[in-house]
């Protein structure tokens, strides 16, 4: 039994025939848990593309016209249609995993992910209301 | 264990609750756990000196395999672990030293020797037709002669008819024969070689239990169940021999406490 | 090995999840719903949205999440098993990222 | 088996087996065992029981069967299980197959080249590396119950590796250190007697480091002790940002890492 290309083991020397197995491109259907994961990747296309479309708001506000055209544009809302619930879904999927990077200690005991996570919940709600009230409230302070 | 409560009970118990759940499907928090007498691996082991060394020089044990007898009679489950901290770490020292001391190495005796017993393993166990027993088969009868003959309690009827029944299973033992002839990760070799160590450690434990008149630790005699420290408060040494193990006897160095009596608190 | 300089990169591609995240359904429900749908003037929006406070945030809700962006597609990418071009691909769309965060500083802070 | 003797059913199932024997040069295959159902039986009590009545030659690792060795996590019917722990009745009466952990290769059937699991836990330096070297005289390196509990967690690793056959990333990038490796590494940093957290965030940080995880997170979903690999690669990648930025605060700022024990 000769180790030159080989590591030996309990059991004798691993040959260097070993099977390797290649990852099939389509791994991430083969488990629902990697096909959520690969919807909430997916969801960056959607959030890129929001801040794209803002950008072109930005590139109108001087310009009303073409601004609210663009607002009007059965393109622009369709498309913003479908990134909707790409949005929502990488909301949840984010404040969902808070607790994993905030870990906050109270001496031996964690404070428990569901407060953590809640609180960005609450945060979200709280931001969100406080947006669409700002957009209503209309020119008045613009 | 109910009374202790979850958070206690996941603070200072969680592998015990782990297991409960995971493998009885109940939840020690708020069901009983039940009990039952299991066979214990064996408590013995390769006799070792505090520096971890064996009788034959270079041999270094520590651990599951070694008695280094810091625990008595009765070594119980994770001891032999937590043995393994100060002893491992001791072995590997003494094995250094011995490396150092013993720098020239017969290289071509080694591989003449090594080469040899790969030729035993061969025409023991890779000769086809030449067998009529599995590995499989001589384990559970194994097993059965153990707990009949050896078990939780012993007597000297039981342990010679185990004594017999390990000698006849050691003669079975030579007639095995294996499906596996791979060179490669062949489990089943490791099964059998495995096994012939498990057919030794046997007889050492029936024969020096029978020679024992007397009970002590985990070794229940019914035809002796008092201790005898006049006579046996010494650790019983097996040798191989051509027939039946010869069993010697060595003292025990005690220390901080000597043997008492099983109370469990009842006196 | 040496120590990545990718803790760049996470912080804007972190900072640009928790932008989407907390704005983005509320933003698209305005520009999308309530506007064509009449709830709110899309020439008040407008004038919101040039309050110089709004300003401000407009340009981190337009960089913060391209960077979210250019980073997680990066990685999708490596997902789909395309393993070649890291550095072509991590230049153009980190460079996309800062061109439009030039854009965007250009457009409404200058 | 001792078992068979004293159970009167008669209910079997199948095992659709992963075969592949190197030396045969064969392709590998599938071999379907049909052993007896017992409702106290897991995977592991299946394949003892080809192994000791049906053919000796299939090949996997096993040994404490009480889930705390680590040694025969499987594929079973493609989720990463310990076989000791994968109940047969939580299957009957459908099929159960049975494979090599995913992504690593393999050297026998059921047995996967472990090699380079090994390697990264040496790279990683998975050990403790005392902060102060104290002579044995001074006594203990006492630790509060609360500095205990900030890497408890992560001693529970039993290096099974389900949870590299869990992770996507590992199966496109064999050189990822790993879910296993870094909470293991995460562990040592977060002892407040270990001081090794510099040596260990070269590898750690490194690009083949935590950058490379996308936090799937299956890696915490199908680990048997809860570990939770992927809380602590998160917890890493925000100490190794903050690291990284007081780099640039403070000439020299890298000299000590890991900080929050």
């Amino acid at each position: 039994m000769d180790n030159d290309s080989s590591t030996p083991t309990a059991a004798g020397p691993v040959p260097a025939k070993q099977h390797i197995r290649k990852m099939p491109v389509n791994w991430w259907l083969k488990k629902p848990a990697y096909l959520r994961y690969m919807v909430r990747e997916i969801t960056c296309l959607f959030v890129g593309g929001y801040a794209m479309f803002l950008l072109m708001l930005a590139a109108r506000l001087d310009k009303p016209e073409a601004f609210e055209t663009l607002l009007a544009s059965p393109l622009a809302i369709g498309l913003q249609w479908v990134a909707l619930p790409f949005a929502i879904y990488h909301s949840v999927t984010w404040f969902n995993l808070t607790p994993k990077v905030l870990v906050i200690w109270r001496g031996e005991d964690k404070l428990p992910g569901f407060l953590i996570a809640g609180a960005h919940y609450a945060g979200w709600l709280a931001v969100s209301a406080g947006l669409v009230y700002f957009a209503m409230s209309g020119g008045t302070d613009g | 264990m109910r009374h202790i409560g979850e958070k206690k009970i996941n603070k200072k118990l969680p592998f015990v609750r782990e297991l409960c759940q995971n493998y009885v499907g109940i939840d020690p928090v708020d069901e009983m756990i039940p009990v039952r007498p299991v066979i214990h691996y064996m408590m013995g082991g390769i006799d070792t000196d505090i520096e971890a060394a064996t009788s034959l020089p270079g041999l270094f044990a520590a651990g599951e395999c070694a008695c280094v007898s810091i625990n008595g009679a009765n070594r119980l489950g994770s001891n032999s672990l937590t043995e393994l901290l100060v002893f491992g770490a001791r072995a590997a020292h003494s094995a250094v030293r011995f490396a150092e001391q013993n720098p020239t190495v017969d290289e071509e005796a080694i591989t003449a020797q090594a080469a040899q017993e790969q030729e035993r393993i061969r025409e023991q166990f890779f000769r086809p037709g030449k067998g009529t027993e599995t590995i499989a088969s001589i384990r559970t009868d194994l097993n059965r002669a153990l707990e009949a003959g050896a078990g939780i309690y012993r007597s000297e009827e039981s342990l010679k008819v185990a004594c017999d029944q390990v000698r006849e299973l050691k003669e079975r033992y030579k007639s095995v024969e294996l499906a596996d002839h791979s060179l490669t990760f062949n489990t089943e070799l490791i099964a059998v070689l495995e096994l012939g160590s498990l057919l030794d450690v046997a007889e050492a434990v029936t024969h020096s239990a029978l020679q024992r008149r007397e009970s002590r630790g985990s070794h229940q005699r019914s035809d002796f169940p008092e201790r005898d420290d006049e006579q046996f408060l010494k650790h019983s040494l097996a040798y191989q021999t051509d027939g039946d193990p010869r069993i010697e006897y060595s003292d025990v160095t005690i220390t901080r406490w000597p043997p008492g009596d099983r109370v469990y608190g009842n006196n | 090995m040496a120590r990545s300089n990718e803790p760049a990169f996470w912080s804007l591609f972190s900072a640009g999840g928790m932008v989407a995240a907390f704005l983005f359904p509320a933003a698209i429900f305005i520009t999308a719903y309530m506007v064509p749908a009449g709830k709110i003037e899309a020439d008040n929006l407008r004038m919101v949205m040039s309050h110089p406070i709004s300003r401000l945030l407009l340009v981190a809700m337009i960089s913060l999440p391209l960077f979210h962006w250019a980073h997680r597609f990066r990685f999708v990418l490596v997902d789909l098993g395309i393993k070649g071009f890291k550095l072509p691909i991590a230049i153009l769309f980190y460079g996309t990222a800062v061109g439009s965060t030039i854009c965007a500083a250009y457009l409404l802070l200058v | 088996m001792a078992t068979t003797d004293t159970q009167s059913s008669t209910k079997t199932m199948k095992l659709e087996v992963f075969r592949f024997l190197p030396d045969e040069g064969e392709p590998p295959s599938f071999q379907v065992y049909e052993v007896p159902y017992r409702d106290d039986w897991v995977v592991l009590d299946a394949l003892n029981y080809i192994k000791d009545e049906i053919d000796g030659t299939l090949s996997y690792r096993w040994s404490c069967r009480m889930g705390v060795c680590g040694s025969c996590g499987m594929m079973v019917n493609g989720e990463p299980k310990l076989t000791c722990s994968a109940f047969l009745r939580d299957y009957y009466p459908q099929q159960i197959k049975v494979e090599p952990l995913s992504y690593f290769p393999v050297i026998r059937d059921l047995i996967i080249n472990m090699d380079h699991f090994i390697d990264k836990m040496g790279e990683v330096k998975t050990w403790l590396i005392p902060a102060e070297d104290k002579p044995i005289e001074d006594g203990e390196y006492l630790q509060t119950p609360a500095q205990l509990a900030k890497y408890k967690q992560f001693t529970m690793c039993i290096n099974c590796m389900l949870c590299y056959s869990a992770c996507p990333v590992f199966g496109q990038n064999p050189d990822f250190i790993g879910p296993a490796a870094i909470a293991l590494g995460q562990r040592y940093n977060l002892d407040s007697r270990d001081g090794g957290a510099d040596e260990r965030a070269d590898v750690l940080f490194s690009d083949e480091g935590i950058w490379e995880c996308t936090f799937v997170g299956e890696c915490s979903e199908v680990c048997p002790k809860n570990v939770d690999p992927a809380g602590a690669i998160q917890m890493a990648k925000v100490t190794a940002t903050n690291d990284w930025f007081k780099s640039f605060l403070m000439p020299g700022g890298r000299k000590k890492s890991g900080g929050n024990k």
